[in-house]
This record gives C-alpha cells, structure tokens and sequence, in this order.
C-alpha cells in the first residue's frame, strides 16, 4: 500500500514537474531576444538589486495595513451587526440579503465608486471592510446559533445573568466558529487588497499591475510569490491563534 | 436534616399561541429532605413545572414559595445559584474543564479559590470522579460520568434544593441503574429536597418518596408515596399509567420487614423431636430449620431424624440455608425464592443472621393488601 | 489547578499575538516608500515633510522617468521634495492638483492644452502659448518647455504596415476590413485619439482598451489591434518592431516635456532648476530611457541618476 | 447651439441617465453585446469547472481518496487572487499569440470555480448516508451503481447548492477581465475609472452585480423545477430550527467565496 502511495505520489509530482517546466517555457515567450532580456524571473532583482528589500517590506506593509484594518474595523461592526441580529430577528434575513447582493459588486467599480467621495486609503478600508462583513457576520451569528441548547440551559439554570451567559459560555463556545470566520476574512481580503491598485493603492499587487504594464514578468512573479506567501502566513498565524484559543476543541478521547 | 419545603399555589402556566394552559392551576407541596418526582405522560407540564421553580418559566399565575418566601422576592440569578439544576442533556460546558465546570456556581457566588478546590474535590469524591478527571474537558468523558459531573456542578453551592429534569435520561439501562442507586446512597448522605422529573414509572417509583402524577395540560391526578400510588391509584388515569403490572411493582418495591412474618418450621438446636414434629407440621412442610442461640444454622429434613432422641439435631449435620431473605429484600425476592424454594416457605433473617420469621406466598398476599 | 493557570497563560500569549499584529499594521506609516520600481520616495528628513515638493507622475515608464529626474535634481539643488507613486492617467493627475494632494507633474504641452479645453497645434511655441493662460485659471504654472518631444504616435507593426502598403495615417482608409486601434482607455475621449482619427482623417475605428506600453505592442502582435496610440519615443520604434504612421494631416500635436506645478509653491529657485533640467533633457533621452526601463527592464531611478551624473548635473 | 448639439454634450448627472444614454456606449459597446461577453464567459468557465470537478470529487469521494487534497484545494484556491492569475494568463496568452481574450479570464475563472465545486462535491458525497450505502452495497450494487444511484442523488442538493454560489461568483469576477485588456461589462468600469465617469463606473457595477444576481436567480429557478423536490436544497425556514433561522458558517466546506468577487 505505502509502495503504491509513494509510486502516485511520485507519478503525480513528475507531470507537475513537467507541466511546470512547459508552462515556464511557455511563458519566458518564443522568441529569444525576450528570452534574454525578460526572462520569466530575474533572481538578481530579489537577491542584487538594492533596493528590492525596502520596496517588498514597504508594499507588505501596505498589503498588511490594508487587510488588518478592515478585518478589525469588519470585526467592530459584525459584533454589532451581530448582537443586534441575535436581539432582532426580523433584522437576520435583512442583514444577509444586503452582504449578500453586497458581495456580488464587483470590487473594482466599488473602489472606484468610494474613491470619488472619499481619500484613496478610506475608500480602500470602506471597500474592503463592506466585503468582510459578510463573512464575519455569518460566522459570527452561526457561531452563536450553534451554542448547545442544553449548555444554555444549564447557563441560566445555574444563574448566570444574560451577560455572563453570553461572556461566559456563548462567545467562548462559538469562538471555533469566529475565528474561522475572521480567518477566511483574512485571506479574503489578503486577495482582494490587490484590486485596489485601480486607486493607486494595491500593497504586493503593485507589483503585478506594473509588470503587466511593462512586459516584465518578474514583477509579476515577485507580486504573485509575495500575495500568497502573506495569505499563507496570516493563515497559520491565525490558526494558531484558533488552536491556541480553543484546547478544549482538539482534545477528543473517544469516551 | 437540611432542606427546604417548596410550595405551589394556584401555579398556572399558559403560552401564547396555545389553546390550552400548559400547567393549569397547581398545588403542590413538595417536603423537605425528600425526592419528590413529577410524572405524566408528554404534555403534562411536568418540564414545566420544574422549570418554574427556578424561574426559567414565569408562572403565569400563582404564587411559588421555597421555605415560605416568594421566589419571586429573590433576584432571578441568586435564586438560580441557591437551586442546583440538573437535565437530561447534562448540559456541561465543554470548553470548561470538569473541574472549571463544578466550579461554575462557586465562581458566580464569588468563592476564593481555595474553598473553590476543595469544594470541587469534595464533590468529585462525593458523585465518584476521579481526581485525575478533573483536568480533562467534558468531551473525553463517558455519558455517565458527564452526568455525575453535572450531579455534582448543581451541588456545588450546597443549595439546598435539587431540580433534575430527566437526569438519567440520556444513558443506557446499565449506567441508568447504577447511578439511581447512586443518588439514593448520595441522597442518604446529603438529604436535600429533589424534585425530579421523569417519564418512567419505574424510575418514580423506585426513586421517589412521593410521587405526583400530573395529565396533559398540567392537572394533577394524585401524589402518593410510591407502594400507595401503586396499591391504590386515585382513579383510571393513574392506574393505567401506572400499568397493569401494578401488583408485580408493588413487589419489587415493598420489603420483607413490612410484613407480619410467620414463626416458620424453626426451632432450636436443643429442641425435642416432639417440637420438631409439630412446627414441621403447623407449617406444612417435611423439613425444619434450626437456630442456635437465636441464629439460623441451617436445615434438615424430618425424616432423616430420629424424632425418639432426646434432642435430634444435636450431632446432626445440618444443611445451609438457601431460601433465606433479609428483612431489607424484596418482596420480589421473596418471591423468586418461595418458587424455587423445596417448598413455598423463605426464612428470613437480619444482617447478622438472627432469624426472624418465615415467609410464604399467602404472608406476601397478605401483607399486600393491608 | 496548574492546568487552569496554563490556559490562561496560553490564552494570554494568544490575545498577544493579535495586539502584536495590529500594533505592526498600524504603525506602518503611509508615508513609507512603495515605489515597486525604484520610484522611491525621498524625503529631506523629518520636519520639513510638509513642504517638500510633491511630485508625481502619469502610470507609464517614461513619465516615472521624468518625475525622477526632475525630483532628483531638485533635491540636489536643495529643495526638499517628496517624489509619489505614479497617480494615474493625466485626469487623475489634474485632480490631485486641484485637491492639493500634488504639487508638480510633467505634463507634454499639447496633450495638455487639449485636456484643458484649448486649441493645441503642431507648433511648440504656439501650444506653449496657449498652455500659459489655461494653466492660470487653475492656479497652475508652467516652467520652460524642453526641446524634447513625446507626442502621440499611432503606430502599427513594421510587417503588418508593409504588407498593407501603409505609411501614413491617411493610408489606413484603403485597408480592407474594420480596423480596431488599441490606446489607454482614456484615449477614447480625447480629441488627438479616437475622436481625431475620426473627425480629422474619417477612419472608422473600433476600440479597445489596453494598458500603455508593452501591452500594446503585444496586443498589436497578437493582431487584437491593428493600429495603436502608442509615443513616439517607444524603444520598439527604434527596434524596428513598430513603425510610426506619419501624420499627413497634422493631428498630433506639439508634445514638449513641461513642468506644471502650483503657483502656491512657485519660487524662483524651484523654476530656475527646472528650466535648467528642461533645457538639458532631448527627444533622444527620452527613447533612450524608454529603452532602458521597458526593454532592459532598469529602475526609473536608476536610469533617471545615471542620466543626470552623465549630464553632469548633480553636484 | 442647437438643442440636439446641446443633447448631445450634456454629461448623464447620474448612473440611470448614463444607462439610458446609448450615445455614451458608442466607444466601449451596448450593454446587451457585453452582457453576452460576460455571461458567455462566466458560463464556459463553470462548465469547465463543473465538468472537471464533479466527476472528479465523486469518483475519489467514493473511494475515499485524497481526502487532504481536497481540503488544501480549497485554502489554495482562497489564497491565490485572481487578479493575479488574469494578470499572468493575459501575459501567457499575449507571449503565445492567442490575445487578451477569451482564455485567459475564462481560465482564471475556471480556476476560481475549481476548488470549492471539487470540495464540495467531496464532501456532499463522502457525507452521503452511510446506511444508504450499506444497503445498497448489501443488495448487490456494483460501486460505479452505487456511486451513480445512491451518493450522487443524495449528494445533488449540496453539489447545486455549491454551483451556485460559484456561478455567480463567477459572474461578479469576470469584470476583472477589463483590467487587462479584456470585453464585457467590466470595460465600463475601467473606462469609466479612465476617464474618471463616475456614472459609467456605478453603471459598470450596476450592471454586474445584476447579471450576477439573474443568474443567481435562473440558476435557483431551474433547480426548483427541474430537481425533484426531496433533492432540492432545503428551503432555510425547512432546515431544522433554534432559534430563528440558523446561519451555515462560512468554513472550508461552504460554497464558494473561493476567490475575489
């Protein structure tokens, strides 16, 4: 059995390895002038080039500024929009018919929208958080729907007041739930943060949009590498924050 | 002996959008110290009921006392925190560790953390968990130790009344039975006044002191201790909930010291062979038992006597005694034992084996219908 | 209860780790240098970041080029300036002035004019004229123009143009077929684009928006477009690549290189090294830099500095 | 200036004029042309997609194959933006002589689709009922029979269920095309960022977001009729309360909201 796995494992990673070097081929172009001056990556632009270190930590900086603030302010306001929602139910299909038709704008037209009323940074933060909090809200009110009835019942059985209910049992319960939740949002907005180079923003997606605009695909490796590598790293970094503030999920001895 | 009286006045409980009241006016007195237990077919109200106890239903109407003042006076979350509270679904918190969870209550009412440990290892002795529990998450633990967890989370205040809503409902037979037993032994032990709420009969009548059987729409049929709800249940209602087989219940409920024991074919050991004769004969039988000093040492048949001797039994080998009862037995082992007997006599002797009586088939029919 | 105070710690660490990396986020400054291709921002140290000369430019290599120049030797002579990110198309960059959020671009004379509602003509001198006044109503100057020129080209593949028998923009009216030209976006509102091949020379053109710059050759080799607003100073001309239709009929217009700042940071000083750089800089630097950056792949900045200590201009 | 002149000069004040102005339309085409675009393009990408994935996640849910991949298939497919991958196919495609459309964004929106139609159908038919299949597999049904009779019946509801969501995900993301040289809706968009039209850009987004929700709409209008009822996806006010109506939280089985709308 192991034997065979290996041998697919090995088959699987040859075809990659061959469709890797065709698309590379492919994409270094035919002719061979480009070859030689564009090839698909220039290492020494990340290991020689000065300057490439400062620009790389800048624009990270920019693509993580640009994603921390409208995941937190996202945050801030699904708590809102949630606590009123558990009050209103009425309010529930409401809330998610609007994130919902709001999730289908595409983000190009409304970055470009907000950016007519507001400073690009704004219009970037507005943007972005409005595509958080459907996410959030989501899992947020999920998370909360998905507390065992029996746990609240033994809550106010016990006499915990409704606050010390909902700090107590409800929020650590659902927390699994949030914190996938932000997490997804995350990574979403880590994607989405590129569109925003239609305002002149962009963060690591820069990158891309000038290598498209000068045929240099280096750039364009540089900014895709650089995305995915962030996406990934807030990732872990947030499912360690879930796995460090849930022990009680992951320990499950069959009784 | 701890404890406190519950009182139900003209309780009424109607919710909106329903034809009928869920719990028409009640009144029920529920006695200290003991393990009062609701019983009723679904619809009752008997979940209800309970639950207006601690206030996680508002009566509609009527007045609820617990030890003479109205639980309404009392701020909802002291009231709660003075009653333990117990359901079927146990209810523990999982992101709590067992001991975080017994700890609730204490933690709400403010303890320091000192009298909090203790506290918890008093109770984890007291329900049967294992202090090296204590540190693990409810989801790495049995259905049954779950639920002592949750017995001893809603005892962790010593409140002095107990609610438990279906509390074994959630386990199999075998753990089911064992932890009744338990919370007999433990009841024993702490005497609290326990209202319990269950569906099954033979869990009301082998837990409760006083059994209240309500009908749909929460209207009271009768409350009785146990062997009257069984020898005379109050109208059609009840005997049919109570089922049939009443008489067969009543058995396994009712204990051999309540009967009016027979002197039985019993002698002592230095009985002449005349004596023998006539107590084998008044009770019908060709065998005798012996006592020495009062304690049954065994048995022997008649005829393998010889009557003339002085004292027959003396230097006779005398045979163990099988069909023996104690007074604490029973009368379904009774029972058992009169029909596999030799003959439809059963001996009965206390703990420390002095002999008391005999029984047979007509002292249990007897007993029962006094 | 050792394992409870374990908890806590872990949970601690965790509610850590979150403040840790919003404190990170925020405290990234917007001001830090984002320039993806040596368009780093330079500021004259803290202070005197409120009067530094914002200077920025249009989102092609050329125009990056250009703002790294003049920004460099400013800053050289002394005068505190702060060179920005690429702002966009020359719509986005009359907007940032109007809002005070830029202070100097370089602007191409006629291109300018027309955008600004007059009447540019092929003449420099004529254009510059006319720039003047129209840069006054919006509380805009202008420094000396260059000799250097970057006009609109409308250009097609050397192949495809000698397979047609095409030299000259008239010409493309006897191609068979629809053609389709290929420009920025924006090239579908101005009068020297679209609307001009069709006002001017009555060419039927269909339109499709590429990006400025390689893009367009591609698209050109890719025969999406037949014919594409592309400069006269692009490296693929002088490759040989992409040949320039001659303008028989005088559409383009003057396109000298020209500072336009704000009159509110106008000083002698700044439109003395202006003119300075002005008259020093040639049509043949720009293909030059335009060769050097969008072929050879070299940093604006880079290419701007080398310029400048070729020409003997920094200090 | 006559008035027809003065007609024609005067700038839309807002996003419905613009729409009813076809003279704005006459650089970047009418709106039903790049309606079609988009529509065509979206729905040859979810073909694509669906044709691939579904097959594909039925078959190794069966037999309970690369269960991993199919969870990382759904974190890569979250963290690779699209913009990206438009971006590199439009390159790829341009080095190769194939143009600015219509592969490369169909490809990229292909690759949107992917991961969370293959996951979901993983899922939907790893989670079909087990009893179902035990029976089946007890009365003699060949695996292939029982893939086909049994899971994918079962699996139908949360399979469309997922199609849907990503459909019109799709949509939403095919006006990224614009950005790098491609048609349809989208090029009001970027055209109107150009010149900046604020009218053409909500007019761009208007229009988007409304292909988006019609094929939403189409898409749950053929389900509900053409999908017997028991497979139908369940109603929300049908699915199993507390409280009110529970929300699914958005995890790595949810449909879609792969990639950047």
């Amino acid at each position: 059995m192991t034997a065979r796995r290996k041998a697919t494992y090995a088959v699987v990673l040859v075809a990659l390895a061959a469709f890797g070097i065709w698309a590379a081929n492919r994409v270094s172009g035919l002719s061979e002038d480009t070859q030689a001056t564009n090839p698909l990556f220039r290492w020494e632009y990340l290991f020689t080039r000065e300057r490439t270190p400062g620009e790389l930590w800048g624009k990270t900086r920019q693509h993580l500024e640009l994603t921390v603030v409208p995941v937190l302010i996202g945050i801030v306001l699904s708590s809102l929009l949630s606590a009123l929602i558990l009050r209103f139910g009425w309010l529930r299909s409401v809330v998610f018919t609007f994130a919902g038709v709001l999730y289908t704008i595409p983000s190009i037209a409304l970055f470009a929208v907000l950016v007519t009323y507001y400073s690009n940074e704004t219009a970037a933060i507005t943007a972005l958080t409005s595509y958080t909090l459907l996410i959030l809200t989501r899992n947020f009110v999920a998370g909360i729907d998905a507390v065992p009835r029996a746990a609240l019942d033994a809550a106010d059985g016990l006499g915990m007041s409704r606050f010390q209910r909902l700090r107590k049992v409800e929020i650590p319960l659902a927390l699994p739930v949030i914190l996938t939740g932000i997490r997804i949002a995350t990574v979403t907005v880590v994607g989405l943060v590129g569109i925003s180079a239609v305002i002149q923003l962009g963060g690591l997606a820069i990158y891309i949009f000038d290598g498209f605009n000068r045929d240099y695909t280096t750039l364009m490796v540089l900014g895709t590498v650089a995305t995915i590598l962030l996406a990934v790293v807030l990732d872990i970094v947030l499912r360690g924050i879930e796995w460090l503030a849930t022990p009680w999920a992951r320990r499950r001895v069959a009784p | 002996m701890t404890g406190t009286a519950i009182e139900l006045r003209g309780v009424t409980k109607s919710f909106a959008g329903a034809d009928h009241p869920a719990v028409a006016p009640l009144d029920l007195t529920v006695n200290a110290g003991e393990i009062t237990v609701l019983i009723g077919p679904s619809g009752c109200g008997k979940t209800t009921t309970l639950r207006m106890i601690n206030r996680l239903v508002n009566p509609t109407d009527g007045v609820i006392t617990i030890d003479g003042t109205d639980i309404r006076q009392r701020s909802l979350t002291d009231l709660r925190r003075a009653i333990g509270y117990v359901i079927q679904q146990i209810g523990l918190f999982p992101h709590r560790t067992i001991a975080q969870n017994i700890a609730t209550v204490p933690k709400l009412l403010g303890w320091d953390r000192a009298r909090t440990n203790t506290r918890v290892g008093e109770l984890a002795e007291l329900v049967g968990i294992d202090a090296s529990m204590l540190k693990r998450y409810p989801s790495e633990l049995s259905g049954g130790q779950q639920q002592r967890v949750g017995v001893a989370r809603a005892l962790a205040a010593d409140p002095p009344v107990l609610l438990m809503d279906e509390p074994f409902g959630a386990v199999d037979p075998i753990v089911r039975a064992h932890l009744q037993d338990e919370l007999l032994a433990l009841q024993a032990r702490v005497h609290k006044t326990i209202v319990l709420v269950t569906h099954d009969i033979d869990e009301a009548i082998l837990l409760g002191d006083r059994v209240v059987v309500l009908n749909v729409g929460g209207i009271l049929e009768q409350v009785a201790a146990p062997d009257d709800l069984l020898a005379s249940p109050a109208n059609g209602f009840v005997a049919s909930f109570v089922g049939n087989e009443r008489g067969i219940k009543r058995l396994s409920l009712a204990r051999v010291e309540r009967l009016a024991l027979d002197a039985g074919p019993v002698v002592d050991r230095l009985a002449s062979g005349a004596d023998i004769k006539a107590a084998a004969d008044a009770a019908g039988v060709d065998w005798v038992g012996a006592t020495e000093s009062g304690r049954l040492a065994g048995w022997v048949p008649v005829e393998d006597l010889r009557l003339d001797a002085a004292a027959p039994l003396t230097g006779t080998e005398l045979r163990p005694v099988v069909a023996q009862l104690r007074p604490s037995s029973s009368l379904r082992a009774a029972l058992e034992v009169i029909l596999t007997a030799r003959s439809s006599t059963a001996l009965v002797a206390d703990e420390d084996g002095t002999y008391l009586g005999s029984v047979t088939l007509e002292t249990i029919r007897s007993g029962l219908a006094s | 209860m050792k394992n409870r105070t374990t908890t806590r710690r872990w949970r601690a660490l965790s509610l850590l780790a979150v403040v840790g990396v919003l404190a990170l986020a925020s405290c990234s400054d917007n001001k830090s240098d984002a320039g993806s291709d040596g368009s780093t921002k330079t500021s004259t140290g803290s202070g005197e970041f409120a009067d530094a000369i914002r200077i920025s430019s249009a989102d092609f290599s050329e125009q990056k080029v250009l703002a790294q120049v003049y920004g460099q030797y400013l800053q050289d002579q002394g005068i505190a300036v702060d060179i920005q990110d690429p702002v966009g198309t020359r719509e986005q960059i009359f907007k940032a002035l109007d809002d005070d959020k830029l202070d100097l671009q370089l602007d191409y004379s006629g291109l300018a004019v027309g955008f600004l509602g007059g009447t540019p003509t092929a003449d420099s001198q004529e254009t510059y004229d006319a720039l003047v006044p129209l840069l006054k109503d919006k509380g805009l100057e202008a420094s000396e123009q260059s000799e250097a020129q970057d006009g609109d080209a409308l250009v097609a593949l050397t192949s495809w143009a000698e397979e047609n028998g095409v030299t000259t923009i008239s010409d493309l009216s006897g191609v068979d077929g629809t053609l389709t030209l290929g420009g920025a976006a924006e090239c579908a509102d101005r009068p020297q684009c679209l609307q001009g091949y069709k006002d001017t020379y009555g060419l039927d053109l269909k339109f499709k928006a590429v990006d400025y710059g390689p893009p367009l050759v591609a698209a050109l080799k890719a025969d999406e477009v037949q014919v594409a607003q592309y400069q006269s100073t692009a490296p693929e001309i002088s490759t040989g690549q992409i040949v320039e239709l001659t303008d028989d009929k005088g559409l383009h217009v003057a396109a000298n290189v020209v500072p336009v700042f704000r009159s509110a940071v106008s000083t002698p000083e700044l439109i003395k090294a202006l003119n300075t750089i002005s008259a020093a800089i040639t049509t043949e630097d720009l293909a030059a830099w335009n060769q050097a950056t969008d072929v050879d792949k070299e940093d604006p900045t880079d290419v701007a500095t080398k310029w400048l200590q070729d020409n003997d201009l920094l200090k | 200036m006559s008035l027809a002149a003065l007609l024609a000069t005067t700038e839309p004040t807002n996003v419905w004029q613009w729409l009813n102005d076809s003279s704005e339309r006459t650089v970047t085409g009418d709106i039903p042309t790049q309606a079609w675009t988009t529509l065509w393009h979206s729905v040859l990408a979810f073909v694509i997609a669906a044709a691939a994935a579904i097959p594909l996640a039925a078959v190794l849910a069966h037999f309970r194959k690369a269960e991993v991949l199919s969870t990382w298939l759904v974190n890569i497919g979250r963290v690779i933006p699209t913009v990206t991958i438009v971006a590199v196919f439009v390159i790829i495609s341009l080095r190769n002589g194939y143009g600015f459309e219509p592969w490369p964004i169909v490809f990229a929106l292909v690759l949107l689709a992917l991961p969370p139609l293959y996951s979901n159908t993983y899922t939907a038919v790893r989670d079909a009922s087990p009893e179902a299949v035990g029976a089946a597999r007890a009365m003699g049904l060949t695996e292939l029979q029982i893939l086909r009779r049994v899971e994918l019946p079962l699996a139908t509801p949360l399979i469309l269920a997922a199609s849907r969501v990503a459909i019109t995900q799709v949509v939403a993301t095919e006006a990224l095309a614009a950005l790098f040289g491609g048609t349809g809706l989208g090029q009001y968009i970027t055209f109107g960022i150009a010149n900046r039209d604020i009218y053409e850009v909500q007019a761009g987004a208007v229009l988007v977001a409304g292909l988006a929700m019609s094929v939403d709409l189409v898409f749950w209008f053929v389900t509900r009729f053409l999908v017997p009822k028991p497979l139908r996806p369940a109603p929300a006010n049908r699915r199993p309360i507390h409280r009110l109506r529970p929300v699914q939280p958005i995890n790595r089985n949810t449909p879609s909201l792969g990639g950047t709308p």
